[in-house]
């Protein structure tokens, strides 16, 4: 430990990371005290991950040229290039993503590489790895960790049968074993955790800041964090927007704070474009207003969904129901991990899904790609390299080859029996697109791979339009590409819904840019719609929207109230 | 830091150690190991003549009967072996029985005795047994090739 | 320019390639005669070169190196024997049905003339749909394994052969040629294809030349018999592989390979086209051993095809495709190399060193090759 | 409920074929029991080390080590070398193996690289990697030995003055392993038979009343075998073995904890490496001669094949495994050209039938277990689902 006690255990000197010329992080500077507990808080994309790898040595950080401004503990300046180099001065992390072996035993999983050895003669000779491991001592040392934690989990039980719970429960404890461990970082521990297991942890939290471990608490429930942290910080675009002890702040505060008011100025132009779109195709229920549907005959929405579950890893669908009507753009968003990509990689039949899609009043096939795209659907992938592009192949193969295969077209010859590709008529279409999307590229026939993430996107685009499809549905469709190619991508796609009146589905993890583009705009949450509102609501709403479909159910209304009681004492 | 450095230095030295030890392990079963010829001549060598019948045994195994200008040979292991012959007059008498250790990697072969370059590594010798039923000392010849 | 050329075509065939000119450039010097030596490896480049263009198909489809390319060559040697068994029976039916039906060609003299070309074609109708089905089940099996695919075809190649060595045994062949005589059942380890279907490639439209040329004093036999039948042979092949790859199966099976979720959100049958793919790469080794056969003279049976799926992935390897991306060029420049090293070496390393070093080089280029692609990252 | 009992029968249906065809070949084959057991033993004493050292790598994730067919030729280069220079007995053994080690490191170490780069296909490139290391083995055996390196015996020699014979002769050390502390069990009538031959004193007699005939063990290569199971066990209880298993079931895991995972994945490698050199070399002795050129080649076969009949898979085997497909494996070996040619009149059916096992049986583990991890996959992802709640 340094002499100087005066210090800050941790503190941060205007921190700030950009990735490829894009900005993710400025400016960050804040301190931690021993035994402080600090809560994070932040949208998705905030740039809360970029910190924590910046403050854990991830090799991400170092292979992207490093980061700015610099990290002091306990007032010495560090600089961590690896996990173990942090890991050593005493930062345990736990991951939002376990991080256990499924195999081993929770006392095997505590000590994972930290083991308790005897001694022995062959390890002169060798190295330590060769002595055996001591069973007892490491129960005990286990058994030790984990009731530190107050919960009662036998050491001996191995990982894969334990819930979900447990899981978190033994990561923990995986840290607080570490004995030199004095700040710890917690990534959305209590996500999967029941309500009791929750409140044992936040209970065990205290008890370990009280012995002296500061904890950064990172976490998108904020009664939660508002609960269990001393200081609180919001994290917005990169930039640190507040940093203030918890009494001060309501959670209809903070959940105002991490959304945004300077997005006013967005607001105002919002409204045009559905005005626009509306005009064009006289559809009116959008808005929520009744008067000139009377006109036309009940038209039938172009898109119906009923009760739909996915089974996307990782983004869950549980139970949705929505409509879009032609010619309408349809936001979907909310936090990562709670199925907002699910929906429509489900509708298109990329992953096990059931319940009811109606397109036009017609039932559509769930599960069969082809039935999806033979219904004049068309997909941008929000895996743009996994599943939306062949890499490995050119341009004209990326753009032609869905259209190729489910319309019949560029090819010539006798269909069903001998079809050849038409490669003039596939450059032909490319060069069009290319001219259109303006994608930097040699030509038709360069490697998709070699073009970077903007103009790749731009090529996925270009593969749904050459569908002609009635319904375009894309997934994050700015995600990994800088702000010159946002724009662009946005304005294409509010152009060729203009122009072709095509109903354009939007899911993204970006409530502003869904807001900015979007008629209306359907949060999800939990696997399930939390709510669908115009693009023009107040920033706030679509917050609260957010953040309560992810607090449970039982403190959703206590929530409201203590919200609405604290943003009156502000006010 | 230091003691790093001197935990490390030890290891490594404690290494070198051990494989000197295994080295010399393998130079040790090179030495007790190696399987040798011994040739037995029963000719007439200088002044020595040819015996009439002897009978020769190695490391007390199985007996050779050498009547006068045959040769045998034996296989023996390791660097030292005893040799016993037994010689029998006319009559299938004994007249005479030698016992002798030898020690292959410490025979004293004569100044101007001609052999190739790689003869001292070599792993076979012949006995003359006149020579060294006579009792003289450099009864031993090269073995033939 | 030079760097990145050394770069697409990559160092180990360049040393390769080098190592293959510096024996030919070597050759006329220890008395090898280079046209002779050039001449073999032609008609070696035609006998192997089906067998290696098998590797396409799989390969395109993302199941990799088709190891299991045994298989294919026991639907080929199934149709060899059964065209020699059944030579007699098949000649009589096709007259048969030239009079039935009144085909004016298919007479009994036209079945004379041509007995041999009909016998081959035959060995090769009997063999695809043999193939086809292997390659059906194989493809199931493979579809089940991915990511495996290469070990588990590897074994399923040496177990069908390992397990047709029972059948050669038991099958009740009766053909005194093909029969061990003594027992008068289980068919001989090689049978001769002579008076059967010998050289009905190498020999059709080929070309011979006879002559002695002097260079630098010193006289030269030329004595060239260019198989041109079996080059049109196995031009004829690469280019149906070549228009295959261009249709619409052909795109997709090839979107498959490169990337497969992009192929199922298009909406392709990913599982579809890999079975395809494995069907042709069957049936393609069934055709290439035959093809190998009439001119090698000799059907190999029992353990003969157990190790001949390696010469071949070594070549198209050689030829500077990877583990999922082949093109007939890479087939082409790769059995070439390949062959051309496996006529020179022993040649001139006889001349040279007086001894044969040939079998040990084999070993090391082809699996050095095949450990080289296995080893390069597939996608960054 | 009928999930698990399909899991046990699918856990132990390959043992269970076998056991089953056994019973109904060993009648055929007409052999006698005391013929079969001293057959067996003598296998499990010539097999069972070779097959115990595929057990490392398969701890540590990486699969079948067909690689080891490099160790089996490190050891055959120390054999070459002991005979060459004409030590014989325990010490030749002993020497040879001290020869073939370092070999046998290098090799393992080179393979270990290979296999790091090529992750997720270990087995073929292992496979592969055995064949290329054939090829220069082959160069260097052939065409290096008596020319470069130091052979000068022309009994080892090609006559044409370098390279070395196809077969070479291992009498110096042959069965002196086996017969080190001979052993024999017979019943008393046989214990006469054999004192009046063999004279008394040199051997431990084990007499059983009931026992039918005469039966030699290898008493001290059951005891070097018994010592190396001793130090697998004791493996697994070390900080190494404890990394190895972490690294099996999550490479991923592994490595953010900080456990050097390239590292130990070529200790893995190279142990088993030196191990088989020191399972061929004992395999060898045994045999008592060595077929230069072709010694290696079955080797990894035969070993692998048998320990998947003994019920491993290709991530998870035990000593029992190892054990239980050595006896059967060799059982089946023993009595199948019999039983073949007593059933249908042709010994080669049963060569080939065994040959087609031994493929097969890897075929089928295989599939087996690509199969299942693919499954499992699966399972893993709806699992996903089910924690969060019902659709």
């Amino acid at each position: 430990m340094s002499a100087n006690n005066n210090a800050p255990l941790l503190q941060l000197d205007h921190i700030g990371k950009e990735y490829y010329g894009n900005r993710v992080l400025s400016d960050i500077s804040f301190s931690i005290e021993p035994g402080e507990i600090l809560g994070l808080v932040g949208e998705n994309g905030a740039g809360k991950s970029t910190l924590l790898n910046i403050l854990f040595g991830m090799p991400v950080i170092t292979s992207t040229g490093g980061y700015e401004g610099s990290l002091y503990l306990d007032g010495k300046h560090v600089h961590f290039t690896s996990p173990t180099q942090a890991l050593a001065a005493g930062i345990g992390m736990v991951h939002q993503e376990f991080s256990l072996i499924p195999g081993f035993t929770a006392t095997e999983n505590i000590l994972l590489n930290r083991e308790v050895l005897n001694g022995s003669l062959m390890s002169f000779v060798f190295s330590d790895r060769v002595s055996t491991l001591d069973r007892d001592a490491m129960r005990q040392r286990a058994a030790t960790a984990i009731n530190t934690l107050g919960v009662h989990i036998s050491p001996d039980m191995t990982v894969n049968e334990m819930p979900v719970g447990y899981k978190q429960f033994i990561e923990i404890a995986r840290e607080i074993d570490r004995k030199n461990t004095r700040l710890l970082f917690l990534d959305e521990p209590t996500a999967v955790l029941t309500e009791t297991e929750a409140e044992i942890l936040l209970i065990a939290l205290k008890k370990l800041a009280k012995s002296g471990i500061a904890i950064v608490f990172i976490s998108h429930r904020l009664a939660e964090v508002k609960e269990l942290c001393d200081r609180i910080l919001v994290l917005r675009d990169g930039r640190l927007i507040t940093d203030q002890r918890s009494e001060e702040l309501s959670t209809r505060q903070i959940a105002s704070l991490m959304v945004g008011r300077e997005s006013l100025r967005k607001e105002e132009i919002v409204p045009e474009i559905p005005e626009q779109a509306l005009e064009e195709v006289n559809v009116d229920e959008t808005l929520g207003t009744t008067t000139l549907a009377k006109k036309k005959k009940k038209k039938k929405p172009a898109l119906k969904v009923e009760h739909l579950w996915v089974d996307m890893p990782g983004e869950t669908v549980r139970d949705v129901s929505f409509e879009v009507q032609k010619g309408e753009i349809f936001g979907i968003g909310g936090l990562a991990g709670h199925g907002k990509l699910g929906i429509p990689n489900g509708i298109m039949g990329l992953y096990p899904a059931g319940g009811k899609v109606r397109l036009f009043g017609k039932k559509l096939t769930l599960n069969k790609p082809r039935a999806a795209l033979g219904r004049k659907m068309a997909f941008v992938s929000e895996d743009r390299r996994g599943v939306g592009l062949l890499l490995d192949e050119p341009l004209d193969w990326n753009i032609t080859f869905t259209a190729m295969q489910t319309q019949g077209r560029f090819l010539i010859g006798i269909p069903y029996i001998f079809q050849m590709r038409n490669e003039m008529a596939m450059a032909k279409e490319t060069k069009k697109f290319i001219e259109a999307l303006s994608i930097k590229c040699t030509g038709p026939g360069q490697k998709a791979g070699e073009l970077s993430g903007g103009n790749q996107q731009k090529v996925c685009l270009a593969k749904a339009f050459v569908l002609r499809p009635d319904i375009l549905l894309i997934c994050e469709p700015t995600r990994g590409i800088d702000i010159g190619a946002k724009t662009l991508v946005l304005d294409t796609l509010k152009e060729y819904n203009k122009e072709h009146g095509t109903t354009i589905i939007i899911t993204s993890s970006e409530l502003e840019e869904l807001r900015s583009v979007c008629n209306r705009v359907a949060i999800v949450g939990e696997g399930k719609i939390a709510g669908v509102l115009p693009a023009s609501s107040p920033a706030e709403d679509f917050g609260m929207l957010m953040l309560n479909a992810h607090s449970r159910a039982t403190n959703e209304e206590d929530e409201y109230e203590n919200a609405e009681q604290d943003g009156e004492k502000i006010a | 830091m230091f003691i790093a450095f001197l935990k490390f230095l030890m290891r490594w030295f404690q290494r070198l150690v051990v494989l000197a030890a295994l080295i010399a392990l393998g130079v040790w079963l090179f030495y007790i190991g190696r399987e040798h010829q011994v040739f037995l001549d029963n000719k007439t060598l200088g002044e020595f003549k040819a015996l009439e019948q002897v009978n020769v045994s190695v490391n007390g195994g199985e007996v050779s009967e050498l009547m006068a200008r045959e040769r045998g040979v034996k296989k023996v292991v390791g660097p030292k072996f005893e040799i016993k012959a037994e010689v029998f007059d006319e009559d299938g008498e004994i007249v005479n029985t030698i016992t002798k250790e030898i020690q292959i990697d410490k025979i004293e072969w004569p100044e101007d005795f001609n052999f190739n370059f790689n003869f001292r590594f070599s792993k076979d010798i012949m006995i003359n047994l006149p020579t060294l039923v006579a009792g003289e000392e450099n009864f031993i010849v090269p073995a033939p090739r | 320019m030079i760097k990145k050329f050394i770069k697409n075509a990559g160092w180990p065939r360049i040393i390769i390639a080098l190592f293959l000119l510096a024996l030919f450039i070597t050759a006329p010097f220890v008395g090898v005669n280079v046209f002779t030596s050039f001449n073999n490896t032609i008609v070696r480049f035609g006998m192997n070169g089906v067998m290696v263009l098998a590797m396409i198909p799989m390969v395109q489809a993302g199941c990799g190196l088709n190891f299991g390319l045994p298989l294919g060559i026991i639907a080929g040697l199934l149709g060899a024997t059964l065209s020699i068994e059944l030579n007699t029976e098949i000649l009589a039916k096709l007259a048969e049905l030239g009079t039935q039906y009144k085909i004016s060609w298919l007479t009994q003299e036209f079945l004379t003339t041509y007995r041999e070309p009909v016998g081959f074609a035959s060995a090769i109708i009997i063999a695809i749909p043999v193939a086809a089905v292997l390659g059906w089940l194989y493809g199931k099996l493979l579809n089940r394994v991915k990511g495996d695919e290469m070990m588990i075809a590897t074994y399923v190649g040496f177990s069908s052969v390992s397990f047709m060595c029972i059948a050669w045994l038991l099958l009740p062949y009766k053909h005194p040629t093909m029969v061990w005589g003594y027992a008068g059942r289980g068919l001989r380890t090689t049978i001769s294809v002579e008076g059967y279907w010998l050289h009905v490639l190498n020999d059709w439209l080929s070309l011979n030349f006879k002559d002695q040329i002097t260079i630098g004093g010193k006289v030269l036999d030329v004595n060239l018999a260019i198989p041109t039948g079996m080059l049109i042979f196995f031009a004829v092949m690469a280019f149906i592989v070549w228009v295959f790859m261009k249709t619409k199966t052909g795109t997709a099976m090839t979107a498959v390979g490169s990337n497969p979720e992009f192929a199922r959100a298009s909406g392709v049958n990913v599982d579809k086209m890999r079975t395809i793919s494995v069907v042709m790469s069957t049936i393609l080794g069934a055709i290439g051993i035959i093809v190998y056969e009439q001119s090698f003279g000799f059907i190999q049976l029992y353990m003969g095809p157990f190790y001949m799926a390696l010469p071949a992935v070594a070549s198209i390897l050689l030829g500077g495709a990877s583990v999922n991306k082949a093109t007939i060029l890479n087939v082409i420049v790769g059995t070439f190399l390949f062959q051309g090293i496996l006529t020179m070496t022993p040649t001139v390393f006889n001349s040279v060193f007086q001894t044969d070093m040939s079998e040990v080089i084999r070993l090391i280029v082809s699996n050095g090759m095949i450990l080289y692609a296995l080893t390069r990252k597939v996608r960054a | 409920m009928i999930r698990k009992l399909f899991d046990i029968i699918a856990n132990n249906a390959v043992p269970a074929v076998f056991i089953l065809i056994s019973a109904f070949a060993i009648p055929l084959s007409g052999f006698s029991a005391s013929y079969l057991v001293q057959e067996l033993l003598t296998r499990i004493g010539r097999n069972s080390f070779l097959i115990l050292s595929l057990l490392i790598p398969i701890m540590a994730g990486m699969g079948l080590n067909f690689g080891m067919v490099l160790g089996a030729m490190a050891g055959q280069i120390g054999l070459l070398f002991i005979c060459d220079w004409g030590v014989v007995g325990i010490p030749g053994m002993v020497l040879a193996c001290l020869i073939g080690t370092p070999i046998a490191i290098v090799l393992g170490i080179f393979c270990g690289h290979i296999l790091n780069r090529a992750k997720g296909r270990e087995m073929v490139t292992s496979y592969i990697l055995g064949f290329f290391i054939n090829g220069v083995y082959q160069m260097v055996v052939l065409y290096l030995m008596g020319w470069v390196i130091p052979i000068t015996n022309p009994n080892l020699l090609l006559s044409r003055g370098y390279g070395v014979r196809n077969a070479v002769s291992l009498s110096g050390i042959r069965t002196v392993l086996d017969n080190l502390i001979p052993t024999v069990i017979t019943n008393s009538e046989g214990a006469k038979q054999f004192l009046n031959i063999n004279g008394a004193g040199s051997f431990f007699l084990i007499q059983l009343p009931f026992f039918d005939g005469t039966i030699r063990i290898p008493l001290a290569t059951f005891i070097i075998i018994a010592l190396f199971c001793v130090f697998i066990v004791w493996f697994r209880k070390t900080k190494l073995g404890q990394d190895m298993r972490a690294i099996g079931q999550s490479q991923s895991v592994a490595d953010s904890a900080g456990i050097p995972v390239n590292r130990t994945r070529i200790i893995a490698i190279v142990i088993s490496t030196v191990l088989a050199c020191y399972g061929q070399i004992i395999y060898l002795q045994n045999m008592g001669t060595l077929n230069t050129y072709n010694s290696h080649d079955q080797a990894g076969m035969f070993s692998i094949a048998a320990l998947l009949i003994g019920g491993a898979s290709v991530s998870k085997a035990s000593i029992t495994n190892v054990f239980v497909g050595v006896i059967l494996f060799h059982l089946m070996f023993i009595v199948a050209p019999m039983a073949g040619k007593n059933l249908i009149g042709e010994a080669q059916i049963g060569e080939y039938f065994r040959v087609f096992v031994s493929y097969g049986i890897i075929a089928i583990a295989l599939v087996l277990h690509a199969w299942k991890r693919n499954r499992e996959r699966e399972a893993a992802r709806r699992s996903l689902r089910g924690n969060g709640g019902n659709a």
